[in-house]
């Protein structure tokens, strides 16, 4: 099966018209010695009926959070996403189009990106900010190679407090690209200010910090700043959870030049890790060095207001070896989602969703702490995650608690094994007090057991 | 339809659309929670509308977007074929969409079962021995196979290689890529058959004896032309102590054809957003997946799945490892749909794909190559290029060509790419348009050939039926306007009309 | 966009775009099966075409419709609101999709229980006491409560009552109805307030003694003016031994205001496509359930959803049911729709809709009755009626300043409806509109009228920018052709391009 | 909660502007006697996320068809409708327009609409036909009121192999519009040419058949027009599983005047029964006299083909008392969906849409008449479904399947109690072979514990 359409007798007169008999003839350019002889080893093609069969199995082997109860976040934020989303996003007209080189016929599509970017400034408090990138990570890693810029090389400072998905992702750029990444150490779940100080040097091109980190924890933001401000180092503040700034205070506002955020959170679904999207802004003096698209305003001969792909000489296709970044496909239709899913919840509701997550987790944090053999792990102020320590290995705790049909917190061990039995739990707007409830009643239970 | 205000210059103060789940906690003032000085003095200044406002603002914008349902795309290099509407519901399923990341492997079996067998088609479809399925996107594959060469040969004691070798045709994520990977690139001609030079290449490696470390290359190249020297090129790089590095962006035109493996490529990214159909989205996603040959797997990041038995799991990376490209495992839901894809199509039908791409080129190729100039004039793969030399002469270049298109309610092919065709003209077909498509494009660029000598103002004023005409392109980079910001005050704002 | 070939005039012998699930049971020949002559000698000559094909094609139709997520739709007596898209999902979600209507009650309890929950939303939004929800739209729903009047009366020994009052002003639907439940039709006089002519009624019971079965009426009715005298209305249809029906029509303008059924109604139908926001679909599917007092109960159609403790059922008709009045339990994929509604607005909710819709209605006639004439110049409910007699008398009808509207971008006001008003331009905003798209609606409003005074020939003339002009229904109607057949040999038609 | 945008300030700004205080003044017109002064009494508001949740939990307490295997058909029928389908059928285009009334901005759901006509007349080989009814009972129910005509008397014949549903549909319209309903007796599971000979006369305005019958057997088409010809009777086909015209000859072939559809099973969900599409097809000669909308093809002034709702004369808007029909509302949306599920399955994909149905549910008898203790209870040819006499009463057998994820056959035993324990058993293209061999192994499972 195929969706080519043309049947065979039309090929066959396209191929006449061509001058040839057979498709054979026109792939003569492929020398022999290369040519695949042999049909691909691949499943014999599936009927779309039998297909769907087999594909609505393969997904029910999974368990998907409509069904599970989960205190996963760790990165990746299970948020209501409103019926209007996804409704608009599939519109055929934005979803099959492809990256809006033609201004005249994709108008939309600019002026949807070009709402996304104002409101990417909106919520960071930066000037400016392009179309997307991948991810979080690797707009951590855009962040940093624009700190070290065309040199390659010098000194970046990574919060151990960062996602360690994200810091391994540094780490693989920063080998190969030959600058060097230093990991500063944490006090009471937060970056130690005594650590940055310390490696604080000329060298150091950028110090990043994730807000709220790893833990959910706050950290002291305007103490990095003024530490920061110390050297010419780029302060970058990473973000995970953008919909904390709801109710936070936004990175432009205690001095961040950079914001390397994953936008997810923001109405697009879990999707198992992937397709994600990179937010990233900055100030305004740094427009000229930004990785990746940007849509701008202007007009066209008559007159009329129009929006176009602009500053296209950072990019690839027109600096080649010398762009600022590699990135040509990004991620644009999340960009749309985002950008449609911040006008549905507006002003107030994007408040009161920040408001939610974080009234939700204190809730959830009291009455986890109330269990006995838990005990949070930090006395920082917490936005919608925080550690808890744990009774009895967090692997076998979650085993138990599947059983239940709950999806406990992650694991911390593995990152950070000198915090012990650990798990970080998250609790969104999703998160209803029963669910809370129900999760403490089985910690109860299931530590209880084992004492 | 002709102009659409932004979403912030609609609703008003207090109007809002979605809502919240029932508050059900208890809610002391946020400043007992968390520092005053952390906390947001103002909401974020987001729009003030309303659901039905919400709705058609979107739908209106929509309206003013061209995509391949709506028709024509015949993009080069870009592949914009259907999206089968069968993948986007795939996708969508809540087993595949409400799935977290971090779930145990007992809780999504069927998501790892997927991605190992997805790993298996597309090593069996390029030849290779495995492929990591966690670039986001084709650059993105790029670097990742670009460090894996570059942890292959420091493994090897030869991380003094330093040189990346790309065809003067190659897209521009090839250098870029190689700049970020730490590599200095150097170009390689042409010949004039529109392959690489051997002879170019013969004294590139000797210049660079002991540094090269790779050539990166696309074949068919961006010129739509397989180079028939791919496996002496090979023999030739690897003797110098270089790897193969296959840039998968055209491999529309040889599934079930020719592997890059077989021609000697030690590296490969897919584009599953164009060999795939994933749709394109505006921008992306897409999925750049990397297959690499035996030699390479110890370097590949991790981590990758695996099985055994009916039990499949991630398998940590292991010491060799370039790490990490991105967070979590790949653009999952982008997957799902190349998977659907290759499992509707089976070994056949994913050969039928690109003999059918190959033939729809090679007929527009013909029926136009009187009208228009064909640098190089040999049976083409999947796209070709076109000069509009001729028509530039007459008064109409390959962008008066282009905007001439839109007013027939086609999408234009790329234009000045790739670089070493003046006045290119890259064309596309893909193997999902019908004859009839393809003889009313032949039949409109025959008219815009015959226009172009005779009226050449009717191409260079075009477009003249969509909703904005050309755009100023400098005004737009002079004076950056980038995001909205309130005229006056906000609340003036506010009042503004739909 | 300018035309679109039929779906028929595009592909060609061979192509098709569905595939059929693998066919794994025996396959002898059919005519070993089914005697010969029972079976087709020819395919069915549907179109032939690909899946891109079909796409596109309907992707095309759309973009030549206009809906409600287009723009403004002040369609008078259908109430255009906002379709909520929560709405669409949450009727095609799996459990209710796809279910059959054979289905074990112990497999459908959540089914039956949500049509068990909406009777009850819609008894207590009506007043009235039971509620049939198999009615699929509202002059369905017209038919089953007038059957139900008469099988009440012939119950009662009172068959021979035959005539139905109906008033001027009323839908079409209405006489139709009641033509069809075997009654005669008697028409009502409207007084100068636009109401029932209570004097005139007091005659026509008069002539009509021990004859009168019922009356059905809006309230508010199609003028969107609520009869005051309502009370007494009812009362001596009722002394005349009639039963009062309740055309729900406009139930758009009353939810938590005043119920049917406390104004003395004895039936009452929704039409759920209207007051409940279920999409119209271009026509249809609706939904028209119909609600009873006390003493019709007996009559309804059956089965009725029914409970005890957690269990829900389906409880068979009665022996006094008139019987069935369509296969299955109703349109229950619309009945889901109407449920989320009531569910998401709730009764300060619904309240605040029909207060809103008000609003709105009067917003607009108190803007505009100085450059239209209001025929009934009082204090509107959810909508109201303008009459273009003005406009006309300066060259421009009522259906010139409809077609003038479609060059702004919205659709216009139904016309010539009531029949009681001269060039009748009925408007009904809903309260799903914005109050700056009621001003802009004011405004263009102004203008039309602005351009009827100065230049009538742009009325008569409209629309101007639609893909279509004004089209000839009389040819449509004198020489019907209402389906395509090949032009010539079926051969020939299909190499026409698309 | 509602999707009211305007705000309490914008509201009475209007209020200002229309030259009153408050709402509650502009509804000074409803008397006092009849308002309602107390809140309404339904459930209190839900915002959307809890709605969700709430009508999810409500969707699962069904069995769908993804989840069970089931062997129901008796009028609804479960089809694979392509992904295609919906797709389109969602554009907002189209499911947010009311009725076509003003055709230049209406011309995609008018033309939709013609090129349903035509595929109607395709199928049933009939000349003429209306842009869709509520279903295929009310179809059959407006054949039977044209037939009588506007003096609603006479006889209709209908066969006792018509759809029960049906036939309680049209006995209740039939009760209150005054023609008189004849039922004819079957014979070996179809109508018994006898029986209808006998009652032919004069007064028979109709004579009602289903083909395939409610028994999925094939009637006696041929035979039942040549009786029906003597009289100046209207010869109605109905057909409530109109995938058999794939392979069927088309009624027109075999003279019926009149075709009455359920159209359901080409496109739509079962949807528990609703909504419905009914389709009527008929001879020219009762063009003037149909029921519904109708779209004919017409020219603008320009020149330009255009598509118009038309011969509106015949409908309750225009002609009041003496239309045809009252129909006003109809299911435009359902139609469109069967346009384009017919177009996507073209013309060799519904012949083989056809033949899959037939194949399969012989396979599917020849595997449960093996099951010792049941029996296929007709002789006679039959389409996708086929009667069965069971050892065990029906409700008995179908708890047991239910228990192994199977939903059996549809009871006969309340409709036909002289066929005694009896199950009609329907297989479509979506039942595997497996799905039969399970059934075949799981009915002789739970016949072999009985005896
Ligand atoms: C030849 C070629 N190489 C590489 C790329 C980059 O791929 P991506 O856009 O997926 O990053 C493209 C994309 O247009 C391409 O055409
Ligand atoms: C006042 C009135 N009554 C009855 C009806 C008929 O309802 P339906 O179209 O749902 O059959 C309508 C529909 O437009 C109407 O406006």
């Amino acid at each position: 099966m195929s969706y080519v359409p043309n049947t065979a007798a039309e090929q066959h007169e396209m191929l006449r018209a061509v001058g040839v008999d057979t498709i054979e003839q026109l792939l003569a350019p492929v020398p022999e010695p290369v040519r695949l002889r042999r049909p691909l080893d691949l499943p014999a093609a599936l009927p779309e009926p039998d297909l769907k069969r087999l594909m609505l199995g393969l997904s029910e082997q999974n368990a998907d959070l409509d069904h599970y109860v989960s205190f996963l976040g760790a990165g990746s934020y299970d948020h209501y996403i409103p019926s209007v989303v996804p409704h608009l996003v599939k519109r055929s007209e934005f979803y099959t189009s492809y990256t809006p080189y033609q201004p005249e016929i994709s108008q939309g599509m600019l002026q949807a990106i070009y709402e996304f970017q104002t409101m990417a400034c909106q919520l960071t408090g930066l000037d400016v900010t392009n179309a997307s990138l991948y991810d979080g990570s690797t707009a951590v890693v855009e962040a940093a190679l624009l700190a070290v810029g065309p040199a390659g090389t010098g000194d970046v400072l990574v919060s151990r407090a960062l996602d360690p998905q994200y810091r391994a992702t540094l780490r693989t750029y920063a080998w190969a690209r030959g600058f060097t990444v230093r990991e500063l150490d944490l006090e009471d779940g937060a970056t130690s200010l005594a650590a940055l100080e310390a490696a604080l040097s000329s060298e150091t091109r950028a110090v990043i910090i994730q807000h709220p980190n790893f833990f959910g924890t706050l950290e002291d933001v305007r103490a990095v700043e003024r530490l920061v401000r110390r050297t010419n180092a780029v302060y970058v503040v990473a973000i995970t959870e953008p919909a904390s700034l709801g109710v936070l205070a936004p990175p432009g506002a205690y001095g961040a030049d950079i914001v390397a955020a994953e936008g997810q959170s923001l109405g697009s679904p879990l999707g198992y890790g992937g397709p994600a999207l990179g937010i990233f802004a900055s100030r305004a003096a740094f427009m000229r060095r930004l990785p990746g698209r940007i849509a701008g305003k202007t007009v066209d001969e008559r007159g009329q207001t129009g929006y176009v792909l602009t500053l296209q000489t950072r990019e690839q296709h027109i600096r080649r070896e010398r762009a600022t970044s590699n990135i040509c496909t990004n991620q644009a239709l999340l960009a749309l989602a985002t950008t449609i899913y911040l006008a549905a919840l507006g002003k107030q509701g994007f408040r009161e969703l920040g408001e939610q997550c974080l009234l939700r987790a204190h809730y959830a944090q009291e009455r986890i702490r109330a269990v006995d053999g838990f005990r949070p792990l930090f006395g920082r102020p917490f936005y919608d995650e925080f550690a808890v320590a744990t009774p009895l290995p967090v692997a076998q705790l979650n085993a138990a608690l599947r059983e239940r049909g709950i999806i406990g917190g992650y694991d911390l061990s593995h990152d950070y094994p000198e915090l012990g039995d650990a798990a970080l739990f998250c609790v969104t707007e999703t998160r209803t007090r029963e669910d809370i409830d129900t999760l403490a009643a089985a910690l109860e239970e299931i530590a209880g057991g084992i004492s | 339809m002709s102009t659409e205000t932004l979403i912030f210059e609609k609703g008003g103060p207090g109007r809002r659309a979605a809502t919240l789940p029932t508050l059900d906690v208890p809610a002391p003032p946020l400043d007992t929670l968390i520092p005053a000085d952390l906390l947001r003095a103002e909401p974020a200044p987001l729009p003030e509308v309303s659901e039905i406002e919400v709705v058609r603002h979107y739908t209106h914008l929509s309206q003013r977007n061209f995509g391949v349902d709506t028709g024509f795309y015949p993009l080069g290099s870009c592949t914009m074929k259907y999206n089968p509407k069968l993948n986007e519901d795939m996708a969508a399923l809540p087993g595949f969409a409400r799935l977290h990341p971090q779930e145990d492997a007992s809780l999504t079996q069927g998501a790892i079962r997927l991605l190992y067998e997805l790993e298996g088609y597309l090593a069996e479809i390029s030849g290779m021995r495995r492929v990591t399925l966690q670039p986001a996107a084709g650059a993105h594959g790029e670097i990742t196979g670009l460090m894996i060469i570059k942890a292959h040969h420091e493994h090897q004691g030869e991380g003094h290689r330093d040189v990346v070798l790309i065809p003067d045709g190659a897209h521009g994520t090839n250098p870029a890529s190689a700049t970020l990977a730490g590599y200095t690139t150097v170009e390689l001609k042409s010949d004039a058959h529109g392959g690489v030079d051997v002879a170019h290449l013969e004294r590139v490696l000797a210049d660079h004896q002991g540094r090269i470390a790779a050539l990166m290359m696309t074949n068919p190249n961006t010129l739509g032309l397989f180079d028939e020297n791919i496996v002496e090129i090979a023999r030739r790089v690897h003797a110098a102590g270089g790897q193969l590095y296959y840039d998968g962006a055209n491999a529309n035109a040889i599934m079930g054809i020719t592997r890059p493996g077989d021609m000697g490529f030690d590296v490969v990214h897919f584009n599953l957003h164009k060999t795939c159909s994933t749709p394109h989205g505006g921008g992306g996603p897409g999925a750049g997946p990397v297959g690499v040959a035996e030699h390479l797997i110890p370097f590949l990041p991790g981590p990758l799945p695996g099985r055994e038995g009916d039990d499949y799991f991630w398998e940590d990376a292991g010491p060799l490892s370039i790490g990490r490209m991105r967070a979590n495992c790949g653009n999952f839901l982008v997957l799902v749909r190349a998977y659907t894809y290759i499992r509707f199509n089976g070994p056949d039908g994913l050969r039928h794909v690109s003999a059918s791409a190959v033939l729809n080129a090679n007929y527009i190729m013909r029926a136009l190559r009187d009208e228009y100039d064909l640098p190089y004039d040999r049976a083409c793969m999947h796209e070709f290029v076109f000069s509009a030399n001729r028509q530039k002469r007459q008064g109409a270049s390959a962008l008066d060509i282009a905007k001439r298109l839109l007013d027939f309610g086609m999408h234009p092919p790329t234009i000045y790419f790739p670089l070493i065709v003046p006045e290119a003209l890259m064309i596309e077909p893909t193997e999902t348009e019908t004859k009839e498509t393809l003889d009313e494009f032949i039949a409109i660029m025959r008219q815009i050939a015959r226009e172009a000598r005779e009226q050449p103002e009717l191409l260079r004023e075009a477009p003249h039926i969509t909703v904005v005409g050309r755009l100023d392109q400098t005004l737009a980079a002079r004076k950056p306007d980038l995001r909205w910001q309130p005229e006056t005050a906000p609340a003036a704002t506010a009042a503004v009309a739909t």
